[in-house]
């Protein structure tokens, strides 16, 4: 991984963000305030504007810089945990040179242990963690049993839209629908939605590579 | 959707400099990052600040001026500012008596005003405002929502913090104001955030949501429309319920706030306090204090909050004190 | 229609109740005749009392107080009051300075003070507002309507009636304001009188109403909905040109009021004022006072108006006076 | 015409304003403040609430005191109009004992004369006087040829709905439509139609009586 890399993988993100506004938008109008597709697009956009300043960079550093501008840009709950997700892998992948695919899985890992901590929240509280946590296990399991790139990038897509599904019929807990007791019930959380949307787009862009 | 706007994109920022044009006596608007200061920077004392999402006007930036902010941070519509903000404004105002944080309990507010206060190098505490009885605080839940009772937090806190109190002592005012108010809101109509562009929530003319906050998220409950009477008088339910779960006296001098939440005529709004004001009468306590209009709202919405909170000595002297803001003034 | 109300017949009477009893230590209400009074009966100064229709609240109730109304009578919503009230209301705050009517113009405003004013035994006189610029000013026409500069009105010449200033000063004042204060209105929605249940006009999400007054009435033109900066460009043009019609100086100080019609948020008429404040700007005023917020509204209606008042060191100086009443506060 | 006629009257009036309340409502919506039918039928049912009031009063002062009643109850532009009507025609009645016809027709003159006096209007501006100037002229005219009432009340009916109907191409240069201009063009004045109705109530009683 290098930040070409991920320039590449952002604008993959930006282009399934603005493809699933509608689907975004209208799950937190429903249980939530209506804001957050409007807060990934601020956040996606945000990143495109920096593609240049990162290309030079290492991807560690180029994962900081990019968890400290959607700090600044995103707001709302999902910036500081977006935020703080990517300056964790930023953190641990500077500690290794050239990372292999384990090292990605366990810098995931942290990032969702960051929005954990952050958002002092777990799985089955409704949230973009009940995609996250699931993904991040089953990553972590599959890269260390060394499966291929796209082994993996098929299975984790599924567990991302299980991960989203679960959140259908749960009671939300944290974050803004939790004032909604069970009227929140029947409906998909909006982070989650994203979060699956992400993974889902780099997921492809892997599965999509010549080699 | 119609609204006096330009381009979504640039509102927020036209808009807050025209408020500081219009304030210009009072006021300065920073940006990048943005916020709103007082012009006349305050001297030893602590320096208050708030901050939230914008769409609930004449909150935060109303409030800045003397015996209230020092500064406020707008977010975009319904979004809490980022740290960046909270940190250039602490840099703007601070005057050697640490910083107070002033938070509506949302997780984003929250967040965002934490990671702030990490970054922060000089002392700082933060008060978060939980008001909203609709939501029913377990542990199982992030707790209540901070609404219209951040205004009498701000105003008091403002007040003391004037005095020269220390940051401990405004916390603990702040704490013990919050503590002793209860809140709660009805919609009539949805709201509609403007890069959204359409109602947050479709409503028919025959029912009213029950519980809601300041962002257009549904209400606790959806219920059917009835007469003014009716409804305030399961809000005060709610209100008298909350003040006996919290244990505190059902008796003595209250502040009576009816808040409307954007759309809401003055003429419901003082009808619904004079049913309130009877309603809470008869149980026992005594409107010492009162105040209606449009002071914490949900940027279109028709509907509106009331708001509960038990005086004594110390809160009346400072709800009573001079305040000169855009938003809020008296004595001044 | 869906709105916080018992019975449409008992609205009125409830909110009234309701504004008084919250602001209990400034004003009183009567009823049958229906009149809000001052709590402390001034003395030795001309009685100034106003009135009009219901459904522009605060005005003119919230207006009651010092330095600024002596009395306010509160007619049915949209329906000028009645003489009896003038005369009650006349009768318990008279003062042996004379009593001063300020009457919005409007054939049934008119009409009812009018023949108040016959009745009335004491020395009197009224001004009659009409700064309305929307409404072509010709020998055929009743004249324009009075609107937001009614607002400016009733301070300065509230602050002047408060130190002793005689009758015909006071009506001199007043309507000096009244020629040097122009306005215009742009609706967005319609409003809904209460006791008719639905809007007062239809209008689609790509039309705006140009040339509204503060009664549903529809505008002088419908017009199609266009960004903010281009509707303020065309209202301030028009004041502009008012100003010049009635050859006036298009330069020096002035106040500028960006009111609302009661559903329009605060984040809009912010941004109304600094595209009004720029452009004033160019064409060589200088904004020395500003307002912004509901001052005098159309019940819901959500829409605004722009007033634009060419100040003098007189005017400037009775804006600036003290007033404490529900609806404008400053310096008390 | 003695004070058991104008409460009965009255009646008719009432029952006719509340028939018609779509019709004027609308009106006062199109191009007024939409408040005249309430305006008139909280001044119909004050007028109610005082007829044992009435009752023993000669017609003059039933007239007068109708007057008194509508100036405080009505508001708005039409109630000082229509007090200053009333009040005008108890006036002129009172130098007479028992009232011919020719005297309420001079009477009603009066009271259209009021009405232009207190609104500082003539005919042609857009106003209920379009309807009561005509009937007015009218009625003194055919009380003067000594014609029965019957005959009278039909052709004042038509009368009042030619004026009524004279109102729809006017510009109003009175009342609260002047603000429009125009735009007033093509709609019926609002009071013009309660005149109306209100002279077809009348006259439909005179109709309607046996003899
Ligand atoms: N404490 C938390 N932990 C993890 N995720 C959270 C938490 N609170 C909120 N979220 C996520 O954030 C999403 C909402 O983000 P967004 O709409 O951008 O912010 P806001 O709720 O402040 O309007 C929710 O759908 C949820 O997935
Ligand atoms: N100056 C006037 N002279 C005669 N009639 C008038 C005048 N001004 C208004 N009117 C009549 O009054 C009617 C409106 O009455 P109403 O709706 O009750 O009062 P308002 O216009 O104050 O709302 C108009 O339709 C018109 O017929
Ligand atoms: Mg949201
Ligand atoms: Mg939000
Ligand atoms: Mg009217
Ligand atoms: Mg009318």
């Amino acid at each position: 991984m290098n930040s070409d890399t991920i320039n590449h993988m952002a604008a993959a993100i930006r282009a399934a963000i603005l493809a699933h506004e509608a689907d975004i938008e209208s799950l937190d109008r429903e249980i939530g305030d209506g804001d957050h597709y409007i807060n990934m697009k601020r956040g996606c956009e945000a990143i495109a504007t920096i593609s240049a300043e990162l290309a030079p960079l290492s991807a560690a550093d180029a994962l900081n810089k990019i968890g400290m501008k959607l700090l600044s840009t995103i707001g709302g709950a999902s910036g500081p945990l977006f935020a703080s997700f990517f300056m964790s892998m930023g953190k641990i992948l500077k500690t290794t040179e050239t990372a292999t695919i384990q090292d990605i899985a366990l810098a995931f890992e942290s990032g969702v242990q960051a929005i954990m901590q952050r958002g002092k929240a777990q799985a089955g509280e409704k949230t973009m963690l009940d995609v996250l946590i699931p993904v991040a296990d089953t990553f972590k399991q599959l890269a260390g049993q060394d499966k291929p790139a796209k082994e993996i990038a098929t299975i984790l897509k599924t567990v991302a839209s299980e991960g989203l599904e679960s959140t259908r019929n749960l009671l939300a807990t944290k974050g803004r629908a939790s004032g909604l007791g069970e009227r929140a019930i029947g409906h998909l959380d909006a982070g989650a939605k994203s979060c699956e949307v992400m993974i889902h787009a780099v997921c492809d862009q892997i599965l999509a590579k010549a080699h | 959707m119609k609204k006096f706007l330009n381009n979504v994109d640039h509102m927020l920022a036209e808009s807050l400099t025209g408020f500081a044009t219009a304030h210009a006596n009072l006021v300065e608007v920073q940006f990048e990052p943005t916020f709103v200061k007082r012009k006349q920077k305050a001297q030893n004392k602590v320096a208050v600040i708030s901050g939230g999402g914008s769409g609930h006007e004449p909150l935060h930036a109303g409030y800045v001026g003397k015996g209230m902010l020092d500064a406020a941070c707008p977010g975009q519509v319904f979004t809490s500012p980022t740290p960046d903000q909270m940190l250039a404004a602490a840099e703007a105002v601070h005057a050697d008596k640490g910083v107070l944080f002033i938070v509506k309990n949302y997780a984003g507010d929250v967040m965002n005003f934490e990671m702030a206060a990490e970054m922060l190098s000089f002392e700082h505490a933060t008060i978060y405002t939980s008001d909203d009885c609709a939501v029913v605080n377990s542990t199982y839940t992030t707790g209540r929502r901070g609404v219209a009772g951040t205004v009498i937090v701000e105003k008091c806190v403002g007040s003391l913090a004037e005095t020269g109190a220390n940051l401990e002592a405004c916390k603990v005012l702040g704490e013990k104001i919050n503590l002793r108010t209860s809140s709660i809101g009805a919609a009539l109509t949805s709201c509609t955030v403007p890069a959204a562009g359409r109602p947050t929530f479709d409503i028919s003319d025959s029912d009213i949501e029950m519980g809601v906050g300041i962002h257009g998220e549904p209400g606790r409950r959806r219920e059917a429309m009835r007469e003014a009477d009716a409804i305030v008088n399961d809000m005060v339910a709610a209100i008298v319920h909350d003040i006996e779960a919290k244990q505190l006296p059902l008796k003595g001098e209250i502040l009576l706030l009816v808040n409307g939440l954007g759309a809401t005529p003055l003429m419901e709004l003082y009808l619904i306090y004079n049913t309130a004001a009877k309603l809470l009468k008869e149980k026992g306590f005594t409107v010492a204090r009162s105040l209606v209009g449009n002071y914490i709202t949900a940027i279109d919405m028709a509907g509106a909050s009331i708001s509960v909170c038990l005086l004594d000595d110390e809160i009346k002297q400072h709800w009573d004190s001079p305040v000169h803001t855009a938003g809020l003034r008296w004595g001044a």
